[in-house]
């Protein structure tokens, strides 16, 4: 290899290399360019991509979440996500605030894996910039999605389409 | 076309009283439009981020010095060699005797360049340490 | 890591309900390779099993650890020419200073704990200098003074750090934070 | 002010008596006919004018042209925001500078900091006096032209040693130091591969230089067969070349400014205009060295197809035939000279950038030994060779030719196989430790 | 700190002589933490007299986030997405050794199937690792156009990964036991695509830089480092490989699947920086080689096949649970796919899992070297303590050493082949 080196340390191969690198550089003058205009173009996402939090609702519009706070115990940041519930005369829960922090979200996505009703979901959509720190913590009328939106998105994820 | 030769003399001057005014005067409209924000940080000198220690100002190694003074001796031989390129340039075939003589002296003086290159060489004086 | 070191070690390994290394007067482990070639040169240690990945672990005590140190380097056998890392641990009772070396010609790996008497550890850097910026760290966390390191400054946390804060009774109090000012 | 004016008038008066015919042409065309006393000052005047305007255009569309090459070579789109295809990109840049606080910090040296970048933009600029954009757009056509160029562009050196001593940072300072060291290292193979142009053309004069190229001087009235490049080229042109992109500091030698080592070298502190200025000051010498590269070897001003395209297809009678106007031949030739002139010269700019693109940035011990051990004595060889082959060209001794092929093979061999062993020699000399 | 405080212990290197002049001032100059090329918040107070480096302190700790501290205070799953931020560039080797701690501990088993993702995915992360080394390497050395192409081949990986995993750089796929997901359907045909696609963009980056002499002045006989060195700092990687040394924990002491897949160690000859260079260049062709047998041997194959066998079992279930009600016997077991296809192993709760006490210290060879991860845990749900072995630690404090009478602009050379990143040294 060395020998190799050497060989090549000298002028006129050294200037031949040269000129094999800058055509190489060359090659790429007429390539067309990968980066996209980002606002007029928008970056095609995967399907599983950690975006924007949004909590599913049923089919029918009604709140899917049950208020088991899995997760907000699994969340890495502290006091992340904020669920405040009470019980109806049924038993059955009601959801009264649910608030997400989005500044300070790492967007690990462990909160969607331990949900046992598969309620709160990340979705491709990574605008999420706000003018305030105000405005960057969601309430749960900002999170929750229509019950179209929520069928859609559990075709789209391959989950039971619909939920009653 | 002659002329046009000593015609410029007032344009090299107006040049010069441009090129020489220009950037003073864009720096002082600069000073009179910009916005200000002073800030305790922007007055420090930029050394990565940290306060600076000891003064940028110091005595560097004589070996920096080493190629200015090897610039001098080549430069000014240099410009002696222009007026050699000029007379030897404009040679005719009648004068082939004086065109020897200065090819002869120009090899001399090119020699000797040439040795006090390889002298300087061979003592280190190129070496950037 | 599928066994690298020990050929004795279990495949798969299932959920010991007693940890060797908290018992080891009690059940005393079996010595393991390195355990009882350390024996045999005249090395006492305290055999602690080896751990789940199957690394033979030994405690030594502190005033030993460099001759059993220089010994594992230095043995045609052993050949354990590469430390890996110094980690500090806190017992709560005690802490521990835990030497994981590796021997790039044999592959094979173990790990030295050293109880650290009253916060007090010889440095291994004469053997092996690699320990260096690893027993600045530990000294940084742990406040495990290593006797003999040539410049046991800190490392990672500011030089006017008070207290260490891995240890378990580090306490988040620092007027200094900029977060307990909010 | 008004006696100098007068006598600056009185100077112009006295050498000469009227104005070119183009420039009569074309008042004429916009509607205006020149008074009858309009003489040298006011021709000065326009024709400092139309310089500063080719200059400082030519400058900001280079650099938009630099950041689209750029973009190009890494499959980029580049600036394309401001104005149809970012063309606004660099006036956006210069409002923004402009608007830009200028900090000046504690312990600089306020008048050496502020003279710095002035220093630095003034010979960059002076130096469009001596380019002949065409026969006529020329201010001032020196007997002395291309030693008047480098005179003025060592100037700059010191306004960035200045810059980078008053900064009082070190990165700045050592930047400066590199960058002295670096200029003043490659202005002599710089003037030693124009030595031999000179020595080819018998006249330091660049205008003159040009039409020695066009002339036929070498027997061959055709085109670019008569140029400097074809007979100059392995050695002269590829020294000049790359002394030129050496002493406007691009990479491969931009060690004065080497972000990765020395943040951005002199002019670490600037900010602002001041910074513009040493922005605008850099382009503008890199303009420089492009426009004098083609002025040496590339014909200037001429059609590589052999004198001017006007000349030779009659635009002007063509023009005349087709809307009736007369008289636009010198206009015409003025307008094709300038394009040629501006043509070669970014095409030389291009290949600047390319080269940007593409490699990497040399190590000023390495850069310092490229000059000192490689360049220098090559010019030096090379000065030799074109001196025995001038004689050779004049005299037609056979004797000569074999001499000068006796120096090219000996000489530039012998040189090349000494470096080569002198590089392989240090190699091994690196080799030792490792394989020891 | 003052220039008095410098105290890095004087190191003689033979055959360089670092005289001191009386009559020449020397220059400290801080170089860091916000310098453009040191990768991050490096600081490293530098003696120069001219332009040679006189003296080197490395000083750390500027992106100290105490990672180590953290995994104290929040659960085995909590902790995990933090990992991702130990070594951002290639996150998917941290993972691979808190996962594998965890799983040794408690003794979990691991599908086939899942080992050969986790194969495919960390040697796809060592081809991004390697490629932003080789783009900011040769950008620390001047040449722009390789640091973009390395982007652009860079962004080919992040959009593989963002389509099983559903980010580009914070990965947090991999489980205790198992995956977050299975891949999703042609994802292996993706990164078989891409297998086919990058060689010619290596050939290109050879092309421009290999024989370059320029690159190779400035990088052929700097920055030795043999194998003393390596054991005197627990220099590792490509760094040690490059000196000659195979220790490369793949083949020495396979962990995940790498036993049933044929390839090389690169090693090179002298230790320079031209070796290392060449070393990594080669290691991305290995990776490559790598992938294209994991994918031809994943077992399971494709996600959409296995998602058949899956649909397959669940249809006979289904069958005999009917059967059953009709006959209103016990319904018959219906075999199970093979184990090894799926994605995950033991049915766990992430939420409160906790391995039985034990300690772990689980190793891999990162595209830095040797990232280590010791684990105590006591039983409870937080670990008693992790420890994590960067690469980048003991390969950084090999450079002052290095660095001693050398040139100021050798440092960059020098220091970008280490190919530190300052996440995994301060954690």
């Amino acid at each position: 290899m060395s020998q190799d080196q050497n060989k090549n340390s000298q002028v006129f191969e050294g200037m031949a290399n040269i000129g094999k690198g800058m055509a190489t550089v060359m090659k790429h003058f007429g390539r067309k360019p990968v980066t996209l205009e980002y606002p007029e173009v928008m970056p095609d996402l995967s399907t599983r991509f950690h975006g924007r939090l949004a909590l599913l609702t049923k089919s029918d519009g009604t709140d899917l979440c049950i208020g088991c706070k899995a997760c907000a115990k699994v969340c890495p940041c502290n006091d992340l996500i904020q669920i405040e519930m009470h019980r109806d005369e049924d038993k059955k829960p009601v959801i009264d605030q649910f608030t997400i922090d989005k500044g300070r979200c790492i967007f690990c996505g462990n909160c969607t894996e331990v949900c046992p009703v598969d309620c709160i979901k990340m979705l491709p959509d990574f605008e999420l910039s706000g003018y305030s720190r105000e405005e960057l913590v969601l309430d749960k009328h900002d999170l929750t999605l229509t019950g179209e939106e929520s069928d859609e998105w559990r075709q789209i994820r391959g989950m039971n389409p619909h939920v009653e | 076309m002659s002329h046009m030769y000593l015609t410029g003399f007032p344009l090299l001057i107006l040049l010069l009283a441009f090129a020489g005014v220009m950037p003073f005067l864009l720096m002082t409209i600069a000073q009179i439009v910009q916005f200000k924000a002073p800030g305790k940080g922007k007055y420090t000198t930029y050394e990565s981020g940290m306060e600076p220690f000891g003064d940028a100002r110091i005595q560097f190694d004589v070996k920096f010095y080493m190629y200015a003074l090897l610039f001098i001796v080549f430069d000014i031989e240099t410009v002696f060699l222009f007026p050699w390129a000029i007379t030897y340039g404009n040679l005719e075939l009648d004068s082939m005797a004086f065109m020897g003589m200065l090819l002869v002296e120009m090899t001399i003086f090119i020699g000797i360049l040439l040795v006090g290159l390889i002298y300087a060489f061979r003592r280190d004086a190129l070496k950037w340490q | 890591m599928s066994e690298p070191t020990n050929e004795n070690a279990p495949e798969n390994k299932e959920p010991a309900p007693n940890p060797p290394q908290e018992t080891p007067e009690e059940k005393g482990p079996e010595p393991g390779e390195f355990g009882k070639l350390l024996a045999e040169n005249g090395l006492t240690v305290d055999p602690l099993g080896p751990d789940a990945v199957g690394v033979e672990m030994i405690g030594v005590a502190p005033d030993k650890v460099l001759d059993v140190a220089k010994f594992l380097r230095d043995s045609q056998i052993t050949k354990m020419d590469f430390l890996m890392s110094v980690s500090g641990v806190d017992h709560k009772e005690y802490r521990e200073s835990v030497y994981h070396v590796y021997s790039v010609d044999t592959h094979k790996s173990i790990c030295i704990k050293v109880k650290a008497d009253n916060d007090h550890v010889p440095s291994l850097m004469p053997v092996w200098p690699a320990a260096d910026w690893h027993e600045r760290e530990a000294f940084d966390l742990f406040g495990i003074i290593y006797d003999g390191h040539p410049d046991l400054r800190r490392l990672l946390m500011p030089v006017d750090w008070i207290g260490y804060p891995l240890r378990k009774d580090y306490k988040q109090d620092d007027p200094r934070l900029v977060w307990n000012e909010r | 002010m008004v006696e100098l004016v007068s006598v600056l008038k009185t100077m112009a008066v006295s050498q000469v008596q009227s104005y070119p015919d183009w420039l009569a042409q074309l008042f004429g065309f916009i509607g205006v006919s020149l008074p009858d006393d309009f003489l040298l000052f006011q021709w000065a005047v326009i024709l400092f004018t139309a310089i500063a305007i080719v200059g400082q255009a030519a400058v900001v569309f280079m650099v938009l042209m630099e950041r689209k090459v750029l973009a190009w070579l890494t499959q980029r789109i580049g600036p394309n925001r401001v104005g149809p295809f970012g063309l606004l990109q660099t006036l956006a840049d210069g409002v923004k500078l402009l608007f830009k606080e200028d900090i000046m910090t504690r312990d600089q040296d306020k008048l050496l900091f502020t003279l710095g970048p002035a220093l630095f933009f003034l010979p960059c600029f002076v130096v469009y006096a001596l380019i002949p954009f065409t026969s006529e757009l020329l201010a001032i056509a020196l007997p002395t032209g291309a030693l008047l160029f480098f005179a003025l562009s060592s100037i700059s050196v010191i306004g960035i040693v200045i810059s980078g001593w008053a900064s009082n940072n070190k990165y700045s300072l050592l930047g400066g130091m590199r960058s002295a060291a670096q200029a003043i290292s490659y202005e002599i193979p710089l003037v030693l591969a124009v030595l031999a142009v000179v020595l080819y053309a018998g006249t330091m004069n660049i205008r003159d230089i040009i039409e020695m190229q066009n002339n036929g001087a070498f027997g061959f009235p055709f085109g670019f067969i008569s140029w400097f490049s074809i007979w100059l080229f392995p050695l002269s042109f590829i020294i000049f070349f790359i002394s030129s992109i050496a002493e406007v500091n691009r990479i491969p030698f931009d060690l004065p400014e080497a972000e990765s080592e020395l943040v951005s070298g002199y002019n670490t502190e600037y900010t602002g205009m001041k910074f513009a200025t040493f922005f605008l000051a850099e382009y503008a010498a890199l303009f420089a060295m492009g426009a004098l590269t083609v002025c040496f070897f590339f014909g200037g001003y001429y059609s590589p197809l052999g004198g001017l395209l006007s000349e030779t297809l009659k635009i002007d009678v063509i023009l005349q035939s087709l809307i009736g106007i007369d008289g636009f031949a010198g206009l015409v030739r003025q307008l094709e000279m300038i394009s040629w002139m501006m043509l070669k010269t970014y095409i030389f700019i291009f290949v600047a950038m390319w080269i940007r693109g593409s490699l990497p940035r040399l190590k000023p011990d390495e850069l310092m030994g490229f000059s000192w051990k490689f360049l220098i004595p090559l010019s030096l060889i090379n000065i030799f060779m074109i001196a025995i082959q001038k004689y050779w060209h004049v005299t037609s001794d056979l004797t000569f030719g074999l001499a000068w092929a006796a120096v090219l093979v000996l000489g530039v061999g012998g040189f090349c196989v000494m470096m080569s062993r002198h590089f392989t020699a240090k190699l091994e000399e690196r080799f030792k430790p490792a394989l020891t | 700190m003052t220039a008095t405080d410098v105290t890095t212990p004087q190191i003689q290197i033979p055959g360089v002589s670092v005289e001191q002049d009386t009559d020449t001032e020397d220059l400290v100059v801080n170089i860091g933490p916000q310098h453009p090329s040191t990768h991050g918040v490096l600081r490293l107070i530098t003696t120069l007299n001219g332009e040679v480096v006189k003296e080197m302190e490395a000083v750390i700790g500027y992106l100290h986030r105490s990672k180590e501290k953290m995994a104290e205070g929040v659960s085995y799953f909590q902790y995990q997405p933090t990992i991702d931020r130990v070594e951002y560039l290639s996150s998917f080797y941290d993972h691979y050794a808190y996962v594998t701690a965890v799983e040794k501990i408690a003794g979990l088993k691991v599908p086939k199937r899942v080992e050969y993702i986790r194969m495919i995915t960390m040697e796809l992360n060592r081809i991004t690792s390697h490629l932003l080394w080789f783009g900011t390497f040769l950008l620390d050395l001047g040449a722009t156009s390789p640091f973009f192409y390395a982007f652009r081949d860079r962004e080919e990986i992040f959009k593989i990964f963002e389509d099983i995993t559903g980010a580009r750089m914070m990965y947090n796929y991999y489980r205790f036991g198992g995956l977050n997901n299975d891949i999703t359907p042609g994802w292996l045909d993706k990164v078989r695509y891409f297998c086919d696609w990058f060689p010619d963009r290596l050939d290109e980056y050879e092309a421009i830089v290999n024989k370059n002499p320029i690159v190779m002045d400035r990088t052929i006989g700097l920055g030795l480092i043999d194998r003393e060195l390596c054991m005197k700092y627990g220099v590792t990687g490509p760094n040690i490989r490059a000196a000659g040394v195979p220790m490369d924990l793949r083949k020495t002491n396979p962990y995940c699947c790498y036993d049933e897949i044929e390839f090389d160690v690169p090693v090179g000859e002298r230790g320079d920086v031209y070796d290392r260079y060449i070393v990594r260049m080669k290691e991305m062709r290995e990776s490559l080689r790598i992938i294209r047998q994991a994918i031809d041997k994943i077992p399971g194959g494709d996600a959409a096949e296995v998602e058949k066998l899956r649909q397959a079992v669940a249809a006979k279930e289904e069958a005999a649970k009917a059967k059953a009600k009709e006959t209103g016997e016990k319904p018959e077991p219906v075999p199970p796919i093979n184990p090894d296809f799926e994605f995950k192993g033991q049915k766990i709760n992430l939420m409160t899992y906790k391995p039985p006490a034990g300690e772990a210290y689980t190793t891999v060879e990162s595209p830095r070297g040797l990232l280590g991860c010791y684990m105590i845990s006591d039983g409870t749900p937080k670990a008693a303590r992790v420890k994590w072995r960067g690469a980048s630690f003991s390969n950084l404090a090999a450079l002052p050493e290095l660095m001693i009478g050398q040139l100021y602009p050798d440092l960059m050379a020098i220091f970008g082949s280490l190919d530190v990143i300052m996440p995994e040294v301060d954690r």
